[in-house]
C-alpha cells in the first residue's frame, strides 16, 4: 500500500485522485487481521475451515462462532470484525427467509449471493455508512446443481470460487489448495485437507490459540449445512496435527 | 340417498349431522343391453358428513320385471316407489299381464309432477317388457319424463356424463353392460363424498331379474392420485 | 316449499359450503366460589364442552394468580385463556414494579377493568375470583363478562350457576329462614356444602361433571383437593 | 324471549313418605311488572289431587277450564274419583292433540292415589311428554334454581311437616334468584287424610 | 250430551286452534318455546336367536336433564319394542299409536303381527305429518321370518339393518358396533355390545346420560325387558343434610282440609285376558 | 269498536317509550353475547369460508410417546378432489402436527412454522422448539385471527415429548386449546374419541396396542365419514424422535352389504 489517504480516506463517498476509495481498501485490511478461513468445494460439496483466534483464555470453548446458518441449505464463514459479520450474516437470513415465503423454494446461492454483495456494495456509497469490515463464504450443495460457493469481500465484490482463502494466512493457505485437485476430491477428503491447512497456516508465534471450526454442506448430509460432526471433526483435527508434526520433524531433520 | 334426521337443533354448535336433513348424495345408473337393462346403484346414504347407512339398498322392486333406481330424498322415494308398486299391482290385476315399463314410468312421472313442490325425487324407471324389451326412463326433479338408452342420475353423476358418453355403445352384451356400470359407478364413488360403499346391481331380462353386489374391495381400480 | 338447494345441498353446485364464523363458543363449565373468615374455597368442575361433545374431563379452570388470590372462569374457554394470561403478566409487571404481589382486591379491580375494555368485543367468560383480602379475610369477586364485579361471601357461575347459587343463599346467607343465628362458616362446612352443591348440579347440568377441582386459600396458602363426579 | 316467561312463575311438587306437597308463588306479571300478587297456578281437581299449570296465564286458565270439564265429563261418566295417574294421561293427551299449535304451559301433577294412597307427582313438557320420577317434579320460570334446590335438599321417606319445609325452602329461595317469580307462595301438603295449605312469607320484591 | 254450549270432546286426531294465535306471538318476538328432547343413544342388533335392543335413559330441555330415567324402549308389541329419540312427546305417542293398531291387527288376524306391519305403519305415520313429528325410530322384533332391525327416520324412510343407532349419541354408538359387530353373536356377547355401544353414547354424548336399558326378543319365549340393565352413573354421595328445623319457613297462614274417607272399596282393574301369551305366535 | 284497531294488531298501549314491564334490552348486554345471539351484521362481512376442506385428525397418547393418524383427501364440498393431501408434519424431532380443517390454511401455517424451524436451527444453540411451546404459539396465533373475525379454519393436533414426557394437545380455529390422552377432531370427535378413550381408560397402551386402536378407528371412520378416504398417513413421535409411516391403506370389510335382503 503505497499511500495514506491524505484527506482523501474519510468517506466511502469520495474518490481519491487516483481514483481509489480508501474506506474500502481499510474495511479489506480489517479484514486480513483476522483469522484465516478457508472454503473448499469438491465433488460432492463445500467444506468450510476456520481458525478462529481465541485473543483470552477466559472465553469459553466455543464462544464467538465464525460459521453460521443462513437457511438449511447454506452455511456461511466469516473473517474480519465479528459484528459487521453478525449483521451481514443476517443480512441474508432474512433475504433467504423472505425468499422462502414469497417463492416456496429455498433461495438458490447465486441469487443469495448477489442480494448479499449488493447490500454490501451499498454500504460503500454513502458518507454517512462505513463499509463492511468483513468477508464471507457461502456454500451450498443442490441436488441439480452441485456445490456452489462464493466470497464476498468488503467492497461487495464476489466470486464463484473452487477453493478460496481469506484473513491472515490467506496466501499461504491458497497455495496449500492450489495443490488440490478440488473437482474430484470428495468432502470427507476435503474436510482433512481443510483442517491440514489450517494448522499448517496458523502462525504459532504471533497468535497462541485458536479453534478449528469445521462444517460442511454436501450429498451427504442431504444438502443441509452442518458443522461437521465430532468424531469426522477430531479425526481431521488429529490427521492434521499429526501431519504438522511430521513436517515439523523433518524440518528439523534437514537443519 | 338420505335419511332424516331431527331438524330440531338449530344452534351453530351443535354438529352438522344433527341438524343437516337426511340428504341424499347418490350414483345411480341404467343401462340398456341386447337382451334387458341393468341397473346398479352405490349404497351410501348420509345425513351431513355422516353416512347413516353405509350398505342401503337403492334399486326398488317395482313389479318381477320393473326397477326404480332412487336418488333424492329417501323418505319421498319409498313413498313414492310403495305406491307405484300397489298401482301397478291394481293394474296386473285389471289387465291379467304384466303391466309395461312405459306405464310405471308414467305413474312415477305422474305422483312427481303433481308434488314437484314438496317433493324431492330423482328417479330411474327401468324394466323389461314384451312390448318393447328393455327400457329406461329417467324421471328427475321437476318431474319430466324421458326414455334414454342409458341414464345416470344422483349427485354423483354429475363427475361422470363424460365418461358414459365417452364409453357407451348401443346393443352390449350383458357383460359389458354391467361392467360399464360397475366402472361409471365406480368412478362417481370416489369422486363424489355422498356416494360410496358398494355397487349394487340388478339385471332385468325376459326371465326377471338377477340381483348381485360388488363390495367396495372389490371393485374396479382406476388412477387416484 | 322444499328448497333444492336449501335442504338438499348435494343437488347444489358443488364447492364450498357458505359458513358463517362464529367468534364465541360456549365450553360450559361451573364455579363456585365461598369466603370465610379466614379462608376462601373455590371449586370448578373438569369437564371442557362443546356442543353434545367433551373436549375434555380433566381440564382445570382455577388460575392461581398469587398465593392468595385465585380465579375461576367458565364460559368461551379461548377467552378464559388469553385473559388469564393477560392477567398473569400484569400482575408480574405490577409484582416488578412495586415489589410485591397484588392484593385481592387489587387484582379484583384491574380485572374489572380488563373486562370492560373489551366493552363491544367482549370476553365471554363468567369470572369468579376468590381469595383473601388485605385483612386476611376471604373475599369473592364476581363478574359479568363486560366487567361488571360485585363482592360478595359466596357466588356461583357458569353453565350451572342458576341451579347453584340458590342453595347457597339458604345455606350460607341463610335467607328465608326463621330462627337461625349467624354464626362464622367453618372450612369443613363450606367444603362439603361445595361438593353437595356441585354433586347436585352434575345431575342436571350436561356441562357439568366428571370431576371438581378445589383450591382452599388460607394464610398458608393454597390447597388443592379434587372430588369425583358423575361422568355422563 | 320465551312466551313461558311472559307472566313468569313457578311450581314444584315433591314426593313424602305417605304425603306428597306442591307449592307454587303466587305472581302475576306482564313481563317484568308485577300486576298481581294473587295468582297462584295451582288447582285442587279432586279430594286429594292437583295440578299446577305455570305458563302463559291465559293459557293456564283455559287448560285448567278445559281439564276440569274432561274431568267432570269422566267422573259423570264413570262415577269414581279420577286416578292422578289417569289425570295425567288425560292431560297429555290434551296437550298433544295441540302438537302443532301448542298451549303454553309446562303443567305439575300431584296427588294421592285415592285407592291405594301411593304418593303420585308428574310433570309435562308443553306438548303433553309425561315424566314420573320417583322424588320431585318442577317447573317454570326458575325450574333451573328450582332443579339445584331440590336435588340438594329433597331426601326419601320426609314426613308432611318436613317435606313442607322442604319444598317451602327449595321454592322460595329458587324464586329468589329469577326476578319474575316469588311475591309469595302458597304449598298444599296433601296427606290421606287431610289437605293443608300454607300460605308462606316471601320477599316481596 | 253434545250442545253447543258444552260441546263433546273434540274427535280424535290433532287440533289446530292454537296455531294463528302462537304464529302472531312467534311474529311478536315470541318464539314457540322446545319441547323436550331426548338426545338419546338408542340402538339396535341381530344377534343369533332373536334381536336386542338398548338405549340410555336421560331426558333433555336444552341443556338441563328434566328426566334422569325416562324409559326409551316403548312396547309395541309382544313380540316387537321400538326404541325412540327425539321430541319425547312424539316417540311416547307414536308408538303408543301404533302399539294399538297393532293390538287391534293381532286381535283382527288372530296371528303374530309382522315386525314388517310396524315399520310400514310407523312410516306411512311419520311420512304424512313431513318431519314435523320428530320421531326418529329404532323398531326391533322378531315374527316367523326371523329377527329384524328397522331404522326409521322423522321424514318416513324406513332402513333395514343388522345394526342400527340412532340420536345423538348415534355416532359413538355406531363406533362400537363397527368395530365389534358380527354375525351370529351369542345372547351375553350381544348384550355386552350393547352395552358397550351405550355406555359409549351415555359417557361421550352429552344429550344421553344416566343409566342403560336393555330388550331382548327370543325368537322364542317372551321378550326380556331388562330396565336398569346397569346403573352407569349414580348420583353422588352427599356431604351433608339439608333438612330444617320445624317452623323455619315463616308462614303468614294455614288452612286443613280434612278429607271425608269413605269407604274406600279396592276394585283392582284386571288386565283384559285375551289371548294368552304363549299363543302369540 | 273501531277505535282499539285490528284485534291482532292492537294499537300500542304505551307509545314513544319502553312498554310497561317490559324488559329492557340494551345493545351488547350481556344476555346478547351468548354464541348464536349475534347476526352476521355485528361485524364485517368477510370471505373467510373454508374451500378445500379435510376431516379426522386422530391423536393418541401411550406410554412412551403419541401416535397422530390423518387421511390423505382433501375435499371441495363433496366432491372428492384432491387425494394426496398429507396433513401429518414432522416439525422437529420433538413435535408431530396434525392438521383438519381448510387445508390452504395449514399450508399458510406449515410454512410459517418451517420457517420458524429454520430459525431456530440457524441459531445453532442446539436446543429444540418444544410441543408445549408450539401449542401455546398456535393458540395465540388462532385466537388473534379469530379476535379479526379472519380465523384460520383448521383444528390442530400437537404431539411431542415435552422434558421426556409424552404431549398431546389440540387447538381449534378459536384459539380453544385442551390437552387430553385422546383427541380426534372433525367428524372423529364423535366416532373415534368413545374408541380411544375406552382404550386409554383401560390403561397400560403401548405403541404397538395403541396404533392398532388408531388403525381401527381410522376404519371405522372411513366407513361412516362421507369425507373420508381411504389412504392415510400415520406418524409417531417418541423420545427417539418422529416417525411418519409410508401412506398405508385401509383394509375393509364389506361382508354387511350381503346381509342385506334385496328384492
Amino acid at each position: 500500500m503505497s499511500s495514506i489517504g491524505t484527506g482523501y480516506d474519510l468517506s466511502a463517498s469520495q474518490f481519491s485522485p487516483d481514483g481509489r476509495v480508501f474506506q474500502v481498501e481499510y474495511a479489506a485490511k480489517a479484514v486480513e487481521n483476522s483469522g484465516t478461513v478457508i472454503g473448499l468445494r469438491g465433488k460432492d460439496g463445500v467444506v468450510f475451515a476456520v481458525e478462529k483466534l481465541v485473543t483470552s483464555k477466559l472465553y469459553e470453548p466455543g464462544a464467538n462462532k465464525r460459521i453460521f446458518h443462513v437457511d438449511e441449505h447454506v452455511g456461511m464463514a466469516v473473517a474480519g470484525l465479528i459484528s459487521d459479520a453478525r449483521q451481514i450474516v443476517e443480512t441474508a437470513r432474512s433475504e433467504a427467509s423472505n425468499y422462502r415465503s414469497q417463492y416456496g423454494i429455498p433461495v438458490p446461492l447465486k441469487y443469495l449471493n448477489e442480494r448479499v454483495s449488493m447490500y454490501m456494495h451499498a454500504y460503500t456509497l454513502y458518507s454517512a455508512v462505513r463499509p463492511y469490515g468483513c468477508s464471507v463464504v457461502m456454500g451450498t450443495w443442490t441436488e441439480h446443481e452441485g456445490p456452489q460457493m462464493y466470497m464476498l469481500d468488503p467492497s461487495g465484490v464476489a466470486f464463484s470460487y473452487f477453493g478460496c482463502a481469506v484473513g491472515k494466512a490467506k496466501q499461504a493457505a491458497k497455495t496449500e489448495i492450489e495443490k488440490l485437485k478440488l473437482a474430484d476430491m470428495t468432502v470427507k477428503e476435503l474436510v482433512k485437507e481443510a483442517a491440514r491447512i489450517i494448522y499448517l497456516v496458523h502462525d504459532e508465534l504471533k497468535d497462541k490459540q485458536f479453534e478449528l471450526e469445521l462444517s460442511w454442506v454436501c450429498a451427504a448430509t442431504e444438502g443441509r449445512h452442518e458443522l461437521v460432526p465430532r468424531d469426522v471433526a477430531s479425526e481431521a483435527e488429529n490427521t492434521a496435527k499429526q501431519a504438522l508434526a511430521d513436517i515439523e520433524d523433518s524440518d528439523d531433520g534437514d537443519m | 340417498m338420505a335419511a332424516s334426521v331431527i331438524n330440531t337443533y338449530a344452534d351453530p354448535s351443535m354438529p352438522e349431522w344433527l341438524s343437516a336433513p337426511h340428504s341424499t348424495g347418490t350414483s345411480i345408473m341404467a343401462c340398456e343391453f341386447n337382451g334387458g337393462v341393468v341397473i346398479g346403484a352405490d349404497s351410501r346414504t348420509t345425513t351431513g358428513a355422516y353416512i347413516a347407512n353405509r350398505v342401503t339398498d337403492k334399486l326398488t322392486r317395482i313389479t318381477d320385471h320393473i326397477y326404480c333406481c332412487r336418488s333424492g330424498s329417501a323418505a319421498d322415494t319409498q313413498a313414492i316407489a310403495d305406491i307405484v308398486t300397489y298401482h301397478l299391482n291394481f293394474h296386473k290385476m285389471e289387465l291379467g299381464e304384466e303391466p309395461l315399463v312405459q306405464t310405471a314410468a308414467a305413474i312415477f312421472r305422474e305422483l312427481c309432477y303433481n308434488y314437484r313442490d314438496s317433493l324431492v325425487a330423482g328417479i330411474l324407471v327401468a324394466g323389461w317388457d314384451k312390448k318393447k324389451g328393455g327400457q329406461i326412463y329417467s324421471v328427475p326433479i321437476g318431474g319430466m319424463v324421458q326414455r334414454q338408452a342409458v341414464s345416470i342420475g344422483g349427485s354423483g353423476s354429475s363427475y361422470v356424463y363424460g365418461y358414459v358418453d365417452a364409453n357407451f355403445k348401443p346393443n352390449m352384451s350383458k357383460e359389458e353392460a354391467v361392467k360399464f356400470v360397475t366402472s361409471t359407478l365406480t368412478l362417481a364413488m370416489l369422486r363424489d363424498g355422498s356416494s360410496g360403499g358398494v355397487v349394487r346391481l340388478g339385471v332385468i331380462t325376459e326371465s326377471g331379474v338377477e340381483r348381485s353386489v360388488v363390495l367396495g374391495n372389490q371393485l374396479p381400480k382406476f388412477y387416484e392420485g | 316449499m322444499l328448497s333444492v338447494s336449501g335442504n338438499f345441498p348435494e343437488y347444489a353446485v358443488p364447492g364450498a359450503k357458505q359458513v358463517r364464523f362464529e367468534p364465541y363458543a360456549d365450553n360450559g363449565g361451573s364455579v363456585v366460589a365461598i369466603a370465610g373468615e379466614d379462608y376462601a374455597v373455590i371449586g370448578a368442575d373438569t369437564r371442557l364442552s362443546t356442543g353434545f361433545s367433551i373436549y375434555t374431563r380433566e381440564q382445570k379452570k382455577l388460575f392461581k394468580l398469587s398465593d392468595r388470590t385465585v380465579l375461576g372462569a367458565t364460559g368461551c374457554w379461548c377467552d378464559t385463556l388469553t385473559l388469564t394470561r393477560l392477567l398473569q403478566a400484569r400482575m408480574q409487571m405490577y409484582e416488578h414494579e412495586h415489589n410485591k404481589s397484588m392484593s385481592t382486591p387489587a387484582v379484583a379491580q384491574m380485572l374489572s377493568t380488563m373486562l370492560y375494555y373489551k366493552r363491544f368485543f367482549p370476553y365471554y367468560i363468567s369470572n369468579v375470583l376468590a381469595g383473601l383480602d388485605a385483612d386476611g379475610k376471604g373475599c369473592v369477586y364476581s363478574y359479568d363478562p363486560i366487567g361488571h364485579c360485585e363482592r360478595s361471601n359466596y357466588r356461583a357461575g357458569g353453565s350451572a350457576g342458576a341451579q347453584l347459587q340458590p342453595l347457597l343463599d339458604n345455606q350460607i346467607g341463610l335467607k328465608n329462614m326463621q330462627n337461625v343465628t349467624e354464626a362464622p362458616l367453618p372450612k369443613e362446612k363450606a367444603l362439603s356444602l361445595l361438593k353437595d352443591v356441585f354433586i347436585s348440579a352434575a345431575e342436571r347440568d350436561i356441562y357439568t361433571g366428571d370431576c371438581i377441582y378445589i383450591l382452599v386459600i388460607t394464610a398458608n396458602g393454597i390447597q388443592e383437593e379434587k372430588f369425583e363426579l358423575r361422568k355422563d | 324471549m320465551s312466551i313461558l316467561a311472559y307472566n313468569g312463575g313457578a311450581v314444584v311438587a315433591m314426593k313424602g313418605q305417605d304425603c306428597v306437597a306442591i307449592a307454587t308463588d303466587k305472581r302475576y306479571g306482564i313481563q317484568a311488572q308485577t300486576v298481581s300478587t294473587n295468582f297462584p297456578k295451582v288447582y285442587q281437581m279432586g279430594p286429594s289431587l292437583f295440578v299446577g299449570l305455570p305458563g302463559l296465564a291465559t293459557d293456564t286458565q283455559t287448560v285448567f277450564q278445559r281439564l276440569k270439564f274432561r274431568m267432570n265429563l269422566y267422573e259423570l261418566k264413570e262415577n269414581r274419583i279420577m286416578r292422578p295417574k289417569t289425570f295425567s294421561a288425560m292431560l297429555s293427551n290434551l296437550l298433544y292433540e295441540r302438537r302443532f299449535g301448542p298451549y303454553f304451559i309446562e303443567p305439575v301433577i300431584a296427588g294421592l292415589d285415592p285407592y291405594d294412597n301411593q304418593p303420585y307427582v308428574c310433570n309435562m313438557d308443553l306438548i303433553g311428554c309425561p315424566n314420573e320420577p320417583e322424588d320431585f317434579v318442577v317447573s317454570g320460570t326458575c325450574s333451573e334454581q328450582l332443579y339445584g334446590m331440590c336435588e340438594a335438599l329433597w331426601e326419601p321417606n320426609l314426613k308432611p311437616d318436613e317435606l313442607f319445609e322442604t319444598i317451602s325452602q327449595a321454592l322460595v329461595n329458587a324464586a329468589d334468584r329469577d326476578a319474575i317469580s316469588g311475591w309469595g307462595a302458597v304449598v298444599y301438603i296433601i296427606e290421606k287424610d287431610k289437605i293443608t295449605e300454607k300460605h308462606v312469607k316471601t320477599r316481596m320484591d | 250430551m253434545a250442545s253447543v254450549l258444552a260441546p263433546e270432546i273434540s274427535s280424535s286426531g290433532f287440533s289446530f286452534e292454537n296455531c294463528q294465535r302462537n304464529a302472531f306471538l312467534a311474529q311478536k318476538g315470541f318464539p314457540a318455546p322446545k319441547a323436550t328432547k331426548t338426545g338419546t343413544t338408542i340402538v339396535g342388533i341381530i344377534y343369533a336367536d332373536g334381536v336386542i335392543l338398548g338405549a340410555d335413559t336421560r331426558a333433555t330441555e336444552n341443556t338441563v336433564v328434566s328426566d334422569k330415567n325416562c324409559q326409551k324402549i316403548h312396547y309395541l308389541a309382544g313380540n316387537m319394542y321400538c326404541c325412540g329419540a327425539g321430541t319425547a312427546a312424539d316417540t311416547e305417542m307414536t308408538t303408543q299409536t301404533v302399539a294399538s293398531q297393532l293390538e287391534l291387527q293381532r286381535l283382527h288376524t288372530g296371528r303374530t303381527v309382522p315386525v314388517e306391519t310396524a315399520a310400514t305403519l310407523l312410516k306411512r305415520m311419520l311420512f304424512r305429518y313431513q318431519g314435523h313429528i320428530g320421531a326418529a325410530l329404532v323398531l326391533g322384533g322378531v315374527d316367523r321370518t326371523g329377527p329384524h332391525i328397522y331404522c326409521i327416520y322423522p321424514h318416513g324412510s324406513v332402513d333395514k339393518l343388522p345394526y342400527a343407532t340412532m340420536g345423538s349419541g348415534s355416532l359413538a354408538a355406531m363406533a362400537v358396533f363397527e368395530s365389534g359387530w358380527k354375525p351370529k353373536m351369542t345372547e351375553e356377547e350381544g348384550k355386552k355390545l350393547v352395552r358397550d355401544a351405550i355406555a359409549a353414547g351415555i359417557f361421550n354424548d352429552l344429550g344421553s346420560g344416566s343409566n342403560v336399558d336393555i330388550c331382548v326378543i327370543r325368537n322364542s319365549g317372551p321378550a326380556q325387558y331388562l330396565r336398569t340393565y346397569e346403573e352407569a352413573n349414580v348420583k353422588g354421595k352427599k356431604q351433608g343434610s339439608y333438612r330444617y328445623a320445624p317452623g323455619t319457613t315463616a308462614v303468614l297462614k294455614q288452612r286443613v282440609i280434612p278429607l271425608e274417607v269413605e269407604s274406600v272399596a279396592v276394585h283392582p282393574v284386571q288386565p283384559m285376558e285375551v289371548e294368552p301369551a304363549s299363543s302369540r305366535r | 269498536m273501531a277505535f282499539m284497531g285490528d284485534m291482532m294488531n292492537p294499537a300500542p298501549l304505551w307509545q314513544n317509550g319502553p312498554s310497561p314491564g317490559a324488559f329492557y334490552n340494551f345493545p351488547g348486554n350481556s344476555s346478547t353475547f351468548g354464541p348464536g345471539n349475534r347476526s352476521a351484521q355485528d361485524f364485517k362481512a368477510h370471505s373467510a369460508t373454508p374451500i378445500t376442506t379435510t376431516t379426522t385428525v386422530i391423536g393418541l397418547k401411550f406410554d412412551k410417546g403419541i401416535v397422530i393418524a390423518a387421511d390423505t383427501l382433501g375435499s371441495y364440498g363433496t366432491l372428492a378432489r384432491f387425494r394426496d393431501c398429507p396433513r401429518v408434519m414432522k416439525v422437529n424431532d420433538l413435535i408431530l402436527l396434525g392438521s383438519g380443517g381448510d387445508y390452504a390454511d395449514f399450508q399458510y401455517l406449515k410454512d410459517i412454522i418451517e420457517q420458524k424451524i429454520i430459525d431456530e436451527k440457524c441459531v445453532g444453540d442446539g436446543l429444540l422448539l418444544k410441543p408445549r411451546s408450539l401449542y401455546c404459539w398456535l393458540t395465540r396465533v388462532l385466537y388473534n385471527k379469530r379476535s379479526k373475525m379472519d380465523p384460520l379454519w383448521n383444528n390442530y393436533v400437537v404431539a411431542g415429548i415435552q422434558d421426556g414426557e409424552p404431549f398431546l394437545g389440540a387447538v381449534d380455529k378459536l384459539g380453544t386449546a385442551y390437552e387430553d390422552a385422546a383427541i380426534a377432531t372433525g367428524l372423529g370427535a364423535y366416532m373415534a374419541t368413545p374408541l380411544l378413550r375406552e382404550a386409554v381408560d383401560k390403561g397400560n397402551l403401548d405403541e404397538q396396542s395403541a396404533k392398532a386402536i388408531v388403525r381401527k378407528c381410522m376404519e371405522v371412520l372411513f366407513y361412516r365419514d362421507a369425507r373420508a378416504f381411504q389412504r392415510y398417513q400415520l406418524g409417531v413421535v417418541t423420545a427417539d424422535g418422529v416417525v411418519i409411516d409410508d401412506v398405508a391403506e385401509i383394509k375393509h370389510d364389506w361382508s354387511l352389504a350381503h346381509m342385506i335382503h334385496m328384492k
